[in-house]
């Protein structure tokens, strides 16, 4: 599973995407987000306030209870300012 | 498809300045049919949050930047009798007084071109995958560049569309 | 006068077409405390209710039509913080395809803009003095020509800047 | 004191402006409408439903009520359908 970063969160994980292969027990999008959280320090700073970051699977925006399973592509970001 | 529901959709994310006339122009030519056009430019000014800046830098999500804007265009078609479409997003560096944002919208009646520009934009601004990045003056070195918050008022603007 | 609320007004009725662009250009050049502009452009379509017309034709009160959306220009001044504002209103004949109305309002935030462009829009609808005729298809002789009655909708849309 | 027709009720008057001196007890654009209703045909056709022309004293939006004293210009018109 690819996961990418944007923005500040890409810059506290310190890269723009990854391939991953978490542990078959992570099911969720907050799930994969406390266990990013305990891959580091710059994970831990991304998300030590995971209300605060968005996420997306496959292009599309979903919320923190969203199922990964099937998932090619995970993105977590910021609040967006766009427009 | 028949004539009196023909609808124009134009939807680019570009490094590089874009024609708002051109690209009304684009919408409008050869027909007959539209009695109002609505145009929403947004430019990149010299200040955010009073202080002065040198430039905007714009990161966004290829892919998914295209595939939620389209989700709205649709969203939009669906809910106003629309004629036309366009809109048009810059990314990376961006000077003051350059634009950052077309919105064209094109309706037989001006109410339904007002809302679905009003409508874009609140969404562009809020769930579109871009994120702004404010550069600071100073020397090459100096240049600190820190990214612009969300705004509680633009997640505010587009509550409004939901209730309706 | 502070530079911070510098307010640029254009006010024209003319029988000429005019440029959209180029007005939007007036009001936005050389400034970058501008971050929004709403463009209205209203058209002459090819029908109205249903039927093809060959064309508008446009009365209005010379004098009192310049009195009158000044008044309101000056009321969305006092209403949104704007930074510039034109509105230019054609007279005369006009035919389907040509634009017959253009609003151009600028603020730093896209709110102000979008609000002050749809209160002009509806007042120069209901208490703008001007009268459309259309002139519907047929040989010189036989071109009938019927006065446009006005639309309880538009009054319903101007009602709604009372109450706020 | 000059008044000025406007789209068909110009039509129906059968003129664009005229000088005219009304009596001294006509005070309102009500009473103004009344006198000129009683001028001729066409200012009875132009008048026939006196609620729906709007009318503008010196350039301005007035009601029916308001007092004609000291206009020197009075405007009678249909509803708008400008913009």
């Amino acid at each position: 599973m690819k996961v990418r970063y944007f923005a500040w969160v890409r810059e506290r994980v310190g890269k723009a995407e990854e391939d991953i292969d978490p542990p078959a027990d992570i099911a969720t999008v907050s799930d994969l987000v406390a266990w990013l959280s305990r891959q580091g320090e710059g994970y831990a700073y991304a998300f030590e306030n995971p209300n605060v970051v968005r996420s997306a699977i496959d292009k599309r925006h979903v919320r923190a209870d969203a199922r990964i399973n099937g998932a090619k592509e995970i993105a977590f970001f910021p609040p967006m300012t766009g427009g | 498809m028949s004539e009196a529901t023909e609808m124009t959709a134009i939807l680019r994310l570009q490094r590089e300045p874009f024609d708002a006339a051109g690209e009304v122009a684009a919408l409008t030519r050869g027909r007959a049919d539209i009695g109002a056009v609505v145009t929403f430019t947004g430019i990149c000014r010299a200040d955010e949050n009073g202080e002065p800046i040198t430039a905007l830098d714009l990161e966004h999500y290829p892919g998914m930047a295209e595939a939620e804007i389209g989700r709205h265009v649709e969203a939009a078609r669906a809910r106003w009798p629309l004629l036309g479409v366009t809109v048009i997003h810059r990314y990376g560096r961006i000077a003051p007084g350059e634009d950052i944002v077309l919105v064209v919208t094109a309706s037989s009646h001006r109410e339904a071109a007002f809302a679905a520009a009003e409508f874009l934009m609140d969404y562009l601004k809020t769930r579109a995958p871009f994120w702004k990045q404010v550069e600071k003056a100073g020397d090459e070195e100096a240049r600190a560049k820190t990214w612009i918050e969300a705004k509680s008022s633009d997640d505010s603007a587009v509550e409004r569309w939901k209730s309706a």
